[in-house]
């Protein structure tokens, strides 16, 4: 890698190169797009392409490299491709594409799970897939379908296990706008495809020759960066960067004011259910009016979030909450009320430690884990635990390693934590999904950390799995219901909405989306899977600077 | 006469007052004379020998003169001293181990230093050459390391080097002190060898040793506090001493083969007095089996005989 | 009482202890009870060496060294040790390094009494020391209750002694206790010495000063280069030195009453008889000794 | 002389192995997991398909042998120049990875110790000249040698970079470049170079001059600068003796310095962001990337080796003192 | 972050002054001539007693969020707050006091491991100071920091004393070679020799005749150690390995800057925790030449 284009000797125009940083946290290392998580940011969006977009303002699927697609039964989903697509090394975009990345999760991959509900994947014609089920679960057959990049049949379809994990893929053959140009350890850099099939087919053209993704540096490098306008567009959480948009004009975000920020997922506070008291709805609910999220939102994020919706879903998917269930059965701060609901519970303060004990006397002390160097989180638990102590609880924050984190809160090593797993998606099956997950296993990988056992709400959930995804008020009922089971229980306790970081220099590329009529609302944030929710319309959309 | 000290008085700075280590020194030191200076430790024999060439940081010309060959030494001006050091006045130090700068060869050191005192180190290559063979040293010393010769070789290094402008004056404090008997010997006679050949007019040799003394030196001057207690030749004070402390001295030495069962010796009672706050009159007074009312006077160093001067009273001119 | 047979000291030097340096070299040697030996010879001799080992303070390589028929080196343990030492003691060279000078000089008695005597009571110690002190003829007003930098040399040193005298002591080793006093000081230490043989103990006197080894001991033994160059009774040594080094040695001394070139002039009119010394073959480290006449024994010529 | 570097090589080769050693052991016998840690990033959701990834990935990283064969197989793969694969970039090999950050601290690393070393000595001598300048650049220079390397560095950043705008603040060259042999790659490398070299310059020259001005204080009372004073020898002379003579352990200091030195190029690194080994163990730190960390330890400490040794070798050369007692000189 | 600043001097320790009494008053005589050493150790008290004081005025806790946010200082808040509203000044004090701490823990235990390995190595000699010189050797040109860092790394808990105690476990050697030096020289002293014909043993000829003639060298080093550890913990603090959920300079430099101090132009949140530190290590460096040309007869001036 590295043969240099224009970057040789005079380095990439200003004008005609894209400056962003905030997605990539290591250098560039791998390009395929089966290494969730490991390859280049940009792999898939930019390069590879998924079948679908999931247009999230409008709760509906773009075709993208499909053309179309069709449900004759609730077993079956026929997906149509586009015509005239080519892979950059000239070979047409076919049906074969397709299959072989649905086959690609026979291996043991991160998407090996589809294969429990599907059936069979065929090419029923040049350009026609044939996905049949074995249990219609379309809503995440659809997160796949919209997130999933495809794959080149005549590149793929005989690596092995060891090249599908391993391969970086250095040359990778997409169909998308863009094509690897060149990388080092603090950059990767993409060059436009000039050939891409969307400026035809979509009427799409992308902006900048060059994108050049700066792997994420220190917040201060950043700031210093962005100040400098070295870079376009950074999505990173920038403390106090609320200062800078209202100080330097030519520095913006999606809003003008606070939350400045769009929303990208909710942070929950999760307690371990296995736990004596965190097993207990009422200490979960008294724990929940406890904690005053405006000293966090105010505190260390200086108002650049949000408060979550007690049912924690984000506002794209304001249609799938019950705003009366809400506005009765909702919680929010109210220090008093949790002391009520201790006292009424039998957690009272018996020894004079000033801290309450559990209804058998025994003495109560929680921990409270956020990884180690998030700096954000680390204040916030810092304010739980200090909330926690005013109505009694006794709570310490602790940050252990993230990975250890990690591993401990999966074998339910823990008492409280926060995270963020899951965020915006196509479905708030992800979020319940995330939720209520069973059965619980020893060791809990990707959902129900807190290991709460509901079988009704799992149940609900499941029901939620197999909604077509078209049927919203459907939905929506099983939504209402799940609703009512969590605010009762309170498995797991929302606290505020991540945003969606996102703030841009205007001084070389401007008409970044804002909530101004005038500009673009798509999202300008280039985390993994943000391209495939319409963040890649961003790119054609802004315009460079006279 | 080479050097003619007249009251010389030089003293210490300390914290808790002057330590007065010269107080009223006379003496002259003739053409070719090798003096010994003996005395107990601490009586001032090093801060004689430093007076005559270079004053360090705590030390203060209190009084007196030094004149050498005439010329009154500005002892007491470091930047006027500077013309006659080396080339008039030279000295074998004490620490003549450590005197050679570790890192540099000998040839070159000397030969920086010459030039540094404006000689043309080639002008006197020649003459350095012969005397290192003079005492007994290969030329090629001068291509090697200071570690790597013995102390003795050191000591002959030093010697040779400080005596290369034949100096009027050489003064050499206790040059023999940490050698063995045989390599003092060796070197005690090139020193006598170097007066001979005249490369220095007169020498004062500081040492303990009075028996050392006895083989080299024709004068002998003993100190006692910071004062002179008897200056007379050689012979006169090993056979005649008229001070008492010198005949005490005297008798403490032990000679090769007087053993005790011949006769037993007896040493000096007492200790020297301190310095810093010095008795008044005669300094030997608290020691001296002779002490009287007189004593409390200071004595004057008076003429007993031809070259022979002795402060005391009992002495009786 | 003391008896070294065939010790041998061999040090690592150079800079990582590459070199081998042989300090001793097949010493044998006796002191009897009463009896001053000195140990004569040039700085590096090897004389402290043997001071030391006597001492407990370095271990020999080689041979044996008996204490009333004890093997020194084989002592092991620190109480074994510490029973030697009440038997044996030492003074040393500079008597202002053997008091530690940020105490007050009597602690040495102090020390005496904490690992010996730790019984005794303050009166009945005071009384020891004060008689220890009169030994060694100093005035306990003038010396007690003083730092090491408040006495002389001379006073230091017997205070020394003194406290070696608080032990039931039986040989000391002394080494080069003169060679830093003044002239007037050292001949009383040198009586005191003479005092102690006579009292019974056995000295093992280490000295350069050819002079002063004379002048107190009974037998003299001669090192050169860590081997033993002449041994006998100090008068025949010195009057009738055999081995060419002790010769050129004696030749060197400076002398009251001849200067070296009435020595020199003295030597070339009556040569001394030539003396068939022992030798050894090449990488032997033995060094055998001659007698030549009663007690009076030559070792190896070295060159 | 051979004796000497032999010996001097045997330390060395024990405190390589003994590095090694710890190095190995840290993260085998510390809590957390490197597989788990890189496999919980790719989000599996299948536990099933994530044990076989597990097991996967514990062969490929050589976790599934014994330990003891583990530690050999390291070593084994030490000779090989095998420093294994990184967990965070994987799959690159961690030699790799190492290398191409190498340039970029040495780039800092020498130019700053080299310079301050020389400067800083001239400094300290001149110092010790006369009172007035002994107590300023006395001061001074202890203040710089207590100055946090990382806080200097955000004050020269933020001061000539960010409001001088004299200097890029962060990276290793600009990101409108690709590396070439022009003269545009080379200066703009230099301007990203300078400011975290300045900020490491700065703090250790303080070091040195301090340093320099001690010994040179102690030589100038030596018993040779007393005996040439007394011979009237000027003080230009005497000064040079010392100077050159203080010179020598400020060499072994150089050596004992060195570790410090590195602390400080890390610190650097980070705030300026810069591409060299630093900034690296910051990241594989932050993502428990034990090879790697464990090659950068290896690397920095071979290289604090041969630095030392190099140093050893310099300095028996140019003390004769030493040169001497080893090749056996007389005395 | 070890060696070089202020060493002690080469001046041998055991012949510094005569001996008791006299040396105690000439030395407080300099001591209190030298402008150095009270300048230095002005500083350092007055650090330490904001350190040790200063809390007990501040009723809130250091992390709370008292005050309005991002204010410059003023009379309530004399270091102004931080952009969480958190008082400066509350954690300047806290971090001051940890930051002793720190290099009091560290520094010590660097100081202990260095002066038994030093006393040890230089009074036993032959094999064990072989030993002994080794271990020195390895764990000297092993890069501290880096090691630290891969240590500190793999820790399950980071707490001031762990912290202290791995600095501490990796800073000794200079001083042990230092200390080794010094005891070779004051080992063949006559009355070392002297203490064990009296029947002592070899910790208490140590400990009483070795330790006290070195005292002031030993003040010394451990000052300078003290000095490293502190350095040598902010580096730490500042990558992040800190101790968790702590005060301490390091950490305040670390969240000031991971808080875009420097760029919101909140410099009285990065400046004074910088500068505590360069000022408390600055002037103990200082306060250290000043004792050395105390101790040091040859550096004295009159
Ligand atoms: N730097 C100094 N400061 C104060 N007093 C000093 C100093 N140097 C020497 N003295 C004192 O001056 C007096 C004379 O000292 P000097 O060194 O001349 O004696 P000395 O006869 O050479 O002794 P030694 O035989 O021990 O060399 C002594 O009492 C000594 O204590
Ligand atoms: N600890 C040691 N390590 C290595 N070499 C030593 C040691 N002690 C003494 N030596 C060497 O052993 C030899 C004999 O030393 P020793 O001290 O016994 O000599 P000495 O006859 O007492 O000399 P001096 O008259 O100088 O005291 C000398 O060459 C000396 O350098
Ligand atoms: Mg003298
Ligand atoms: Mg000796």
């Amino acid at each position: 890698t590295g043969e240099s284009g224009a970057g040789g000797s005079g380095g990439y125009p200003r004008n005609e190169t894209l400056y962003t940083t905030g997605t990539a946290w290591g250098p560039p290392t791998n390009w395929n797009p089966i290494m969730e998580g490991n390859y280049a940011v940009g792999t898939v969006g930019l390069v590879y392409e998924p079948l679908f977009l999931f247009d999230p303002e409008e709760n509906d699927y773009t075709p993208w490299l499909a053309e179309s697609d069709e449900w004759p039964d609730e077993n079956t989903h026929v997906i149509t491709l586009r015509e005239g697509i080519e892979w950059t090394d000239g070979e047409p975009l076919v049906a074969e594409d397709v299959v072989t990345t649905l086959e690609l999760g026979h291996f043991d991959i991160h998407y090996s799970n589809i294969w429990d509900f599907v059936e069979s994947a065929e090419a029923t014609g040049e350009r026609e897939v044939t996905v049949t089920f074995s249990e219609p679960r379309p809503q995440e057959w659809m997160n796949w379908v919209a997130n999933r990049a495809i794959v080149p049949e005549h590149l793929w379809a005989d690596k092995d296990q060891a090249q599908v994990n391993d391969d970086p893929n250095a040359d990778p053959v997409g169909t998308g706008p863009y094509v690897y140009e060149n990388h080092a350890d603090d950059r990767m850099v993409w060059r436009r495809n000039d050939d891409w099939w969307g400026t035809e087919a979509l009427g799409l053209e992308m902006s900048a020759t060059y994108i050049v993704d700066i792997v994420n540096a220190s917040n201060e490098v950043t700031m210093n960066m962005l100040g400098n306008h070295e870079v376009d567009m950074s999505n990173n959480f920038l403390p106090g960067i609320d200062q800078v948009i209202e100080r330097d004009e030519t520095i913006t975000s999606y809003y003008e004011e606070p939350p400045y920020m769009r929303s990208a997922n909710t942070a929950w506070l999760i307690p371990n259910h296995e736990h004596e008291a965190l097993g207990d709805p009422e200490f979960r609910r008294a724990l929940a009016h406890a904690i005053d999220i405006d000293q966090i939102i105010s505190g260390p994020y200086t108002n650049l979030v949000e408060a979550a919706d007690p049912t924690g879903l984000l506002q794209p998917w304001d249609d799938y909450i019950d705003h009366e269930l809400v506005a009765e059965e909702g919680f929010s701060y109210d220090a008093d009320e949790a002391v009520r609901i201790l006292e009424d519970a039998g957690y009272v303060d018996e020894d004079g430690d000033g801290y309450v004990e559990t209804p058998d006397g025994e003495p109560l002390s929680l921990e409270l884990a956020v990884p180690s160097g998030w700096t954000d989180w680390m204040e916030a638990a810092n304010i739980i635990a200090g909330n926690a102590e005013e109505v009694g609880i006794d709570v310490t924050p602790a940050f252990p390693e993230q990975d250890l984190l990690i591993e401990n809160f999966r074998r339910a090593e823990f008492d409280l934590m926060i995270n963020n797993d899951r965020g915006l998606s196509n479905t708030p099956w992800t979020y319940y999904d995330f939720i209520f997950q069973l059965p619980i296993r020893d060791e809990q990988i990707t959902a129900n950390y807190a290991r709460y056992e509901n079988e009704e709400a799992w149940e609900l959930t499941e029901r939620l799995a197999a909604t077509p995804t078209d049927d919203i008020e459907g939905a929506a009922e099983i939504t209402s219901q799940i609703q009512e089971i969590f605010l009762a229980d309170l498995p797991v306790i929302p606290l505020w909405y991540n945003g969606l970081w996102s703030q841009s220099s205007n001084r070389v590329w401007t008409n970044w989306p804002s909530e101004d009529p005038d500009t673009p609302d798509s999202y300008a944030t280039m985390w993994n899977n943000l391209y495939q929710l319409g963040a890649i319309y961003t790119l054609a959309e802004i315009e460079p600077v006279e | 006469m080479t050097l003619r000290v007249n009251d010389l008085k030089v003293h210490y700075r300390t914290l808790r007052g002057d330590v007065h280590a010269l107080d009223g020194v006379d003496f002259e030191l003739a053409d070719g004379e090798i003096m010994g200076l003996a005395g107990e430790s601490g009586c001032g024999k090093t801060t004689l020998g430093k007076s005559l060439i270079r004053l360090d940081g705590r030390m203060r010309h209190v009084g007196g003169t030094v004149e050498l060959d005439g010329e009154e030494l500005p002892i007491a001006d470091d930047r006027a001293m500077v013309p006659f050091r080396y080339h008039r006045v030279s000295l074998i130090p004490q620490y003549a181990m450590s005197a050679l700068n570790p890192t540099r060869k000998i040839g070159r050191m000397i030969d920086e230093l010459l030039r540094s005192r404006g000689v043309r180190p080639r002008k006197v290559a020649d003459e350095l050459r012969r005397r290192l063979e003079l005492v007994g040293l290969e030329p090629d010393v001068l291509g090697r390391y200071p570690i790597e010769l013995s102390g003795g070789m050191k000591q002959r290094v030093v010697m040779v080097m400080s005596t290369l402008l034949d100096p009027s004056l050489l003064i050499a404090d206790e040059a023999t002190s940490a050698l063995d008997v045989s390599t003092q010997r060796s070197v005690v006679e090139s020193l006598v060898g170097f007066r001979d050949r005249g490369y220095v007019k007169s020498m004062i040799f500081v040492t303990h040793d009075i028996s050392l003394v006895h083989q080299m030196a024709d004068t002998v001057m003993v100190m006692y506090a910071g004062r002179i207690a008897e200056k007379a030749s050689t012979r006169t004070i090993i056979e005649a001493p008229r001070h008492p402390y010198t005949r005490m001295l005297i008798g403490a030495l032990p000679e090769v083969g007087t053993t005790t069962s011949d006769t037993r010796l007896e040493g000096i009672p007492g200790t020297p007095p301190g310095l810093l706050d010095p008795p008044v009159g005669c300094r030997f007074r608290a020691r001296c089996p002779l002490a009287s009312e007189e004593c409390l006077r200071t004595p004057p160093l008076t003429e007993v005989a031809p070259g022979h001067r002795v402060a005391c009273w009992k002495t009786g001119a | 009482m003391l008896e070294l047979s065939h010790v041998h000291k061999v040090y690592r030097v150079g800079a990582f202890g590459g070199g081998r340096l042989r300090a001793v070299r097949d010493v044998d040697l006796t002191v009897e009870p009463g009896q001053v030996v000195s140990l004569i010879g040039e700085s590096g001799s090897g004389k402290s060496t043997i001071g030391k080992m006597v001492l407990g303070l370095t271990r020999a390589d080689e041979g044996r060294i008996l204490f009333e028929g004890r093997d020194v080196s084989r002592i092991r343990g620190f109480a074994a040790r510490k029973e030697y030492y009440r038997h044996v003691q030492g003074v040393f060279q500079d008597p202002f390094s053997s008091f530690n000078p940020i105490f007050k000089a009597d602690r040495v008695f102090e020390m005496i009494r904490s690992s010996y005597f730790p019984k005794v009571s303050d009166a009945d110690w005071r009384e020891r020391v004060l008689d220890a002190v009169g030994t060694v003829r100093l005035d306990p007003g003038n010396v007690l209750d003083k730092y090491p930098h408040q006495l002389s040399g001379g006073q230091l040193q017997r205070l020394l002694i003194a406290r070696a005298l608080l032990l039931d002591i039986r040989l000391l080793v002394a080494d080069e206790i003169i060679s830093m006093l003044d002239a007037s000081t050292r001949i009383d230490v040198l009586n005191l010495l003479v005092d102690l043989k006579e009292r019974g103990l056995g000295v093992l006197f280490v000295t350069h000063d050819l002079s002063l080894g004379n002048y107190v001991s009974d037998r003299t033994v001669i090192l050169r280069k860590g081997a033993v160059a002449e041994m006998g009774p100090t008068r025949r040594v010195f009057e009738n030195p055999l081995h060419p080094y002790s010769r050129h040695l004696l030749s060197c001394v400076p002398r009251m009453d001849r200067t070296w070139a009435e020595v020199d002039a003295e030597r070339a009119a009556h040569p001394p008889p030539e003396i068939d010394l022992p030798t050894v073959a090449e990488g032997d480290f033995s060094a055998p000794l001659v007698e030549v006449e009663e007690g009076h024994f030559v070792g190896i010529d070295q060159g | 002389m051979w004796r000497y570097i032999g010996r001097k090589l045997g330390i060395y080769g024990i405190t390589f192995v003994v590095a090694v050693t710890i190095n190995w052991m840290i993260p085998r016998f510390m809590p957390g997991d490197p597989v788990r840690s890189m496999l919980s990033r790719a989000s599996v959701s299948d536990p099933e398909a994530l044990e076989r990834m597990t097991a996967y990935y514990n062969e490929v990283f050589g976790l599934d042998t014994p330990l003891h064969q583990q530690y050999f197989a390291f070593w084994a793969g030490l000779f090989r120049g095998d420093l294994g694969v990184s967990v965070w970039l994987y799959p690159e090999p961690v030699v790799d990875i190492i290398l191409r950050h190498v340039p970029f601290t040495l780039g800092l690393l020498l130019p700053a110790i080299i310079l301050s070393w020389i400067i800083g000595n001239r400094l300290g001598a001149f110092a010790a000249r006369s009172k007035v300048l002994d107590n300023t650049v006395l001061p001074i220079g202890y203040i710089l040698t207590a100055t946090p390397y990382m806080w200097l560095a955000l004050l020269l950043a933020w001061a000539l970079g960010v409001v001088g705008g004299f200097f890029p603040t962060a990276g290793g060259y600009s990101f409108a470049l690709t590396p070439s042999w022009t003269w545009g790659f080379f200066t703009n490398l230099v301007s990203h170079w300078f400011l975290p070299f300045l900020s490491m310059f700065v703090v250790a020259l303080g070091g040195w001059a301090i340093g320099m001005r001690n010994m040179i204080i102690y030589e100038l009372e030596a018993d040779y600068s007393n005996y040439l004073q007394a011979l009237g020898a000027p003080r230009r002379l005497i000064r040079r003796y010392a100077f050159r003579n203080a010179m020598l352990p400020q060499i072994t200091g150089l050596a004992v310095q060195l570790g410090t030195i590195i602390a400080g190029a890390l610190l650097t690194e980070v705030v300026f962001n810069y591409p060299g080994l630093g900034t690296l163990i910051l990241n594989s730190l932050n993502n428990n990337d034990f090879f790697l960390l464990q090659g950068i330890f290896l690397f920095v400490v071979v290289g604090v080796l041969i630095a030392n040794f190099i140093i050893d070798i310099v300095y028996v050369l140019v003390d004769p003192r030493t040169r001497v007692r080893m090749t056996g000189g007389a005395s | 972050m070890t060696d070089v600043p202020g060493t002690p001097g080469t001046a041998d320790p055991g012949t510094t002054g005569a001996g008791g009494e006299r040396r105690t008053s000439e030395t407080l005589y300099y001591a209190r001539r030298n402008p150095k050493l009270l300048i230095g150790a002005s500083i350092v008290l007055l650090l330490l007693g904001i350190g040790l004081i200063g809390p007990l005025f501040i009723d809130h806790g250091p992390n709370q969020y008292i005050g309005p946010q991002s204010t410059p200082p003023s009379g309530e808040y004399w270091l102004g707050t931080t952009s969480f509203g958190q008082d400066v000044w509350a954690q300047f004090v806290h971090g001051l006091r940890s930051t002793f701490l720190t290099g009091t823990l560290g520094g010590g235990i660097a100081f202990l491991i260095g002066t038994t390995v030093g006393f040890v190595a230089g009074y036993k000699g032959g094999i064990v100071d072989e030993i002994l010189n080794m271990l020195t050797n390895v764990v000297l040109v092993l890069p501290g920091m880096v090691v630290l860092i891969v240590a500190v790394a793999y820790l399950d808990v980071r707490g001031l004393v762990v912290q202290a105690l791995f600095i501490g476990l990796t800073s000794w050697p200079w001083a042990a070679r230092a200390v080794r030096s010094q005891t070779l020289s004051l080992a063949s002293r006559d009355y070392v020799d002297l203490a064990r014909l009296s029947g002592r043993r070899t910790w208490r000829i140590i400990t009483s005749e070795l330790a006290p003639n070195m005292s002031s060298y030993l003040v010394m080093s451990f000052i300078l150690l003290f000095g490293g550890a502190v350095l040598i913990a902010a580096g730490l603090d500042f990558i992040g390995l800190g101790p968790a959920g702590g005060v301490s300079l390091g950490l305040m430099l670390e969240s000031a800057v991971a808080w875009s101090a420097l760029q919101l132009g909140l410099w009285w949140w990065f400046i004074p925790p910088g500068a505590g530190i360069t000022l408390l290590v600055g002037s103990m460096y200082i306060l250290n030449v000043g004792l050395d040309e105390v101790f040091n007869p040859k550096l004295r001036e009159l």
